[in-house]
């Protein structure tokens, strides 16, 4: 299979859907970038150049330039997705979602149930999360347990360039609201991906790595540092599960409690702020429907309760590191059941 | 084009059922048999009738929490509507919406909405649904004085006009957002004023004229439809009720209302025109008044009756699939 | 004690504070109503009346009537807060928090951090919450979880009136910002409130009732929920704790933690959806740092995933209901450690 | 009121300084040793400038993501600032906000803001604190004309008008938001066509002079000080530089940048203007340029060796009290 960027990925599978289906469009601020200016169109191609390419194909019409606007923007994306088009909207930023959160949460996720089961919403909203980036308390957020929260939201984080164009593909085809999560960090990461289109379906773990002593679980740039938490565990002779749910709304938890019921421990690697995130989430399910099952306390592994800060110095120590999960997984196997 | 007779009966028709359904719907509220929070827009229908009466069923609006209105101009089935606001599984949105939620997609009716300023960005939406598919259709958004303040609704209006979309923006100027005089929290006074901070046309009009709300709204529909872009279009109307039931509405001077309902109520003046003009008879209208006080006394009896939704209910309709 | 309600306890707060320091205003659309129109001033005092009375004392440099437009109100709270007021905003029902979310979670909540400790941000915004009003989807959501999970809000949420006076004189002295809620079905319950003005310290639950079986936490309406599950499961035999835990951040851990420690067993009872919210942001707390103590599964009882409903009979089951809780209570006592 | 010799000097000093740390920074962020996301201000600081001089350190400023101009317009440390943005401990916020939260209270900046439409909102409480302490205060939002369109602008503009706040909303127009033409997105083309849609006075100025700037803004402020209200400037004004460090600008077309510089640069223009008129000699801005290329030297040299912030840092500054 050919190598591919995580964007490429991306990028692909907005041409397949594009391709397929008329009713697709792409909207957001400078989605092709240089609309009203005198030089190049599709300059930019979105700020991550994650769109480039898709206005020399389709035209404005299907690759809609906007405003600094977000409530217009998703708003009318919501408003097509109901009257029948299938809108992918770029909010470029996750932060952002505080300048038009209502639509996402009071219009999109909601119509379905308040207008009794008659209308349906196929918008997918694109958004960066994560640290790493030096870019500071309002661009780094990861914000996808406010999403996952809210019911009538689907929630998607891939965390490589296969699950990503798959999963976009699936976003694009799926009838309800989709917000699709993509970690800055994981733009240029590498891997194999068809060329053609496929489908990642949703709620559906993947398993990454097999080890009978403990489950870790992690989403987008967390899944490589679990993985190379495992790695470290291995040497010292501790054999990691790495899962990573790839969508947190549904939520795959049956994989995750059939791995804690083999392994009996659960660590949970999320770069969300630490209350009310997914690791608690899963944590709390888990200590719930599989508690027969756990042999030592559930370890979550994430940022301190800060913003996330500027420095590198200071970023670097607020995400999470391979040896913090690997400190988790070792604590979670000392304090063994009774042993207290 | 002219309002032909069927259509002034059928205008007619629309104004008098969002009345009676409005005038019911009070006194239900009173007795405590409607649960929940209800706006009413009794004394407002010559603005939703005279918009809507030139719109199709493709062409799409989006309302407010006083969306009752909105919706009989539209043509919402008024005994879903009311089935809808006792809770009843037989409602239009099978008690799961409420009175600010209703929702009737196949008629272009996309949605009251209880977040003021909801509805602007949604309806920028269907006009680019419009657009993009070529469709001829347009779309409009009511929204009232208060919601005029709210960001969402200026993006909306610029981002229509940037995009040139068909669509067309009704505030429905009733003089208050709650207790809130709207010549107070409108830095502009006339909220037509703000045409210009987009590029667009404005136009405002007296919202108890039928014709004159009817004739504005052509010329906007018409413009939109033919790829001219959005236009803004203040309606000045008066509100007979209080913000919702239940408001003692003592930030209204003595006698405010009784001086509205006597001098501004859109339905006498219909009735005065149409007569006067020799267009319709008294009796074509009475025999409509029958006719509608008739169909909301059996929808008030069927939604007495009906069953509530059960358990089953409850966690359905959330997504298409999850 | 004088018995005072919900809303006349909050009421005095705001003239107690109000009188003893002049840089308290209060703000928010109708906060005394009637602006500008031809009737009564004070015409409202806030939707619900929680702010009557103020208008008349302290006039309109200091209630100060706005616009519908929230993110105006909260920004300019905000911003009086960092330049020397101390705003009590309001944002009437929590739902509205989409159309002004930027100013509260990028903006209040980051200053301090961001400008590296110079900014001081007192500001209070209160909000209504909760379901049992037949508002329906937009208007019913609880909605704590997403202002939990953002470092740097404080998030206070009063069960009864004693401590929605003492805890609302707190937020309106403390120096960070803090989201003070109400729910709706709690404005006309009665309990003592002295006159005079007290505070009740953020951080320090309530034990409400003590047995050695199980413990209970809830917040809000839901605490009157626990407590009738305890007397249900007091005559099955069975003696609860019930804990309110009264602001969730910051959180009393501890508290929670040492009842857990005795009882072996632990039940919450969260109104807000069921995904990422308090429920499961104590329950992962307990089943790491109180793993050793637990005897059975950690039972979370709250709504379903989906949207409130409107229909009165599809809300009174969306509710948690004190039987639910007995039940829940009960599942988890019977399936002990080991038993599976 | 006159400007005198000294605070010409003092305005010249100001706009040097911000070009010569945005021309600096420009250069340290091509070597990769700058980390984060930097938008530089360096074509607009008459801009700045011209509005600042009018302001005391009571007067609160709240900026944009192109922040470092308007921070230098006010005073801010520039040492202070060009150690934020390498992320250190000494920075002026600890190395923990960077480029595009830079603040100082003291001296009335409210802070940059990455959020575009953040700062209108704070700007109508710095003026409610002004008005309700009644302290004679103003209070200044920075806005970009891609701000311009954002929701929450539109309401803090009405927000002021309709509390009268001593409030200035200045809208810089530097033709882009990041790729998007200004001419395309505003629907109204000009900004200062939006003061009408407020009830506001509104005016337009050049923002590549200095005078011109300087002498609206006054106006404006002498307003707001006499409690006259806001007031909307739109500042027309030339973007140096990419929207962002590392922007290949292909959507602007050949020889764009270069004719701005060429022709439209306020420090070029400024010094033309008070050298013709023999306000001020070459020789005396020759001065101020030296003075300022050491400083900004020195910050530089200061940055990469002064020490960073370490793990105690991390959890501090969050609350007051926790
Ligand atoms: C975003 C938001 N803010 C506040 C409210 C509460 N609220 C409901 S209706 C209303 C007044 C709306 O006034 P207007 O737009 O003039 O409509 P009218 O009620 O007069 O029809 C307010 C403040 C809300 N529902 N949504
Ligand atoms: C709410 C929000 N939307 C989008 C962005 C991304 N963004 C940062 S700057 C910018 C353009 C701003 O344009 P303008 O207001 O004209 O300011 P300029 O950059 O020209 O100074 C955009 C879209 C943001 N930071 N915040
Ligand atoms: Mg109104
Ligand atoms: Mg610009």
């Amino acid at each position: 299979m050919p190598k591919k960027t995580f964007k490429q990925a991306l990028n692909e599978a907005h041409f397949h859907e594009m391709r397929r289906d008329p009713r697709v469009i792409v909207m957001g601020e400078d989605i092709s970038g240089g609309i009203g200016a005198s030089g190049e169109m599709d300059a930019w191609g979105g700020s991550e150049g994650v769109t480039k390419g898709l206005y020399p194909e389709f035209g404005p019409s299907r690759v809609v330039d906007t405003p600094l606007s977000e409530s217009a923007i998703i708003g009318a994306a919501v408003g097509a997705a109901t009257t029948g088009l299938r809108p992918v909207a770029d909010l470029m930023f996750a932060d952002f979602l505080g300048v038009c959160f209502d639509q996402i949460f009071n219009q999109a996720a909601k119509f379905r149930y308040m207008f009794g089961g008659k209308a349906v919403t196929p918008v997918v909203i694109r958004g960066m999360i994560g640290a790493g980036f030096r870019t500071a308390a309002q661009h780094s957020q990861c914000l996808y347990p406010i999403f996952t929260h809210i019911p009538g939201l689907k929630v998607v984080i891939p965390s490589n360039p296969y699950d990503a164009k798959g999963l976009l593909i699936q976003a694009i085809r799926d009838d309800d609201p989709v917000i699709f999560l993509e970690h800055k960090l994981l733009y240029g990461v590498t891997g194999e991906v068809p060329d053609g289109a496929y489908t990642v379906p949703f709620g559906e773990a993947k398993v990454l790595r097999e080890g009978g002593d403990v489950t870790i679980v992690a989403l987008a740039l967390m899944v490589q540092v679990a993985l190379d938490a495992a790695e470290l565990l291995s040497k010292r002779g501790i054999e990691a599960t790495v899962i990573d749910p790839r969508t947190t709304s549904p939520l795959d938890l049956d994989t995750i409690v059939e791995s804690v019921e083999e392994t009996g421990h659960l660590v949970i690697v999320d770069e969300s702020s630490p209350r009310c995130n997914i690791a608690t989430d899963i944590a709390a399910q888990v200590a719930d429907v599989a508690f027969h099952a756990l042999k030592g306390p559930i370890k979550m592994v994430t940022p301190p309760h800060t913003p996330v800060p500027f420095s590198p110095s200071l970023e670097d120590l607020y995400l999470p590191s391979a040896e913090r999960v690997a400190a988790a997984v070792e604590a979670s196997l000392r304090t063994r059941k009774g042993a207290a | 084009m002219q309002l032909s007779r069927e259509d002034l009966l059928l205008a007619y028709r629309r104004m008098r059922r969002i009345r009676d359904f409005e005038d019911r719907v009070h006194v239900e509220f009173a007795t405590g048999e409607l649960p929940g929070f209800v706006h009413l827009y009794a004394g407002e229908e010559a603005s939703a009738v005279g918009v809507c009466m030139n719109l199709t069923d493709e062409d799409m609006i989006a309302s407010t929490h006083r969306g009752h209105g909105h919706c009989l101009a539209k043509d919402t089935d008024a005994t879903g509507m009311m089935l809808e606001l006792y809770g009843r599984k037989d409602g239009i949105c099978g008690g799961k919406g409420g009175s600010m939620h209703i929702a009737d997609l196949s008629k272009g009716m996309m949605g009251a909405n209880g977040i003021v300023g909801g509805g602007p960005p949604l309806i920028c939406g269907a006009a680019l649904t419009a657009k993009t598919l070529g469709t001829g259709n347009v779309a409009v958004a009511f929204t009232g004085d208060g919601g005029s303040n709210q960001g969402t609704t200026f993006e909306a209006l610029n981002f229509a006009a940037v995009l040139k979309l068909p669509a067309i923006f009704v505030f429905e100027n009733n003089g208050y957002a709650e207790t809130t005089a709207s010549q107070w929290s409108v830095a502009c006074k006339d909220i037509v004023n703000r045409a210009a901070a987009f590029g667009m046309p404005g136009v405002s009009v007296d919202g108890t004229d039928f014709f004159a709300v009817w004739s504005a709204a052509r010329e906007a529909v018409e413009r939109a439809r033919g790829g001219g872009g959005p236009t803004l279009m203040e309606v000045k109307v008066p509100r007979f009720y209080g913000h919702f039931e239940g408001d003692a509405e003592t930030y209204r001077a003595d006698g405010e209302v009784a001086a509205l309902k006597r001098d501004h109520d859109c339905l006498k003046i219909f009735r005065g025109r149409v007569t006067e003009a020799g267009l319709l008879s008294n009796a074509d209208l009475d025999t409509v008044d029958a006719e509608v006080a008739a169909e909301i006394e059996a929808a008030v009896a069927l939604a007495k009756v009906s069953p509530l939704p059960g358990p089953e209910d409850l966690v359905t309709d959330v997504y298409v699939r999850y």
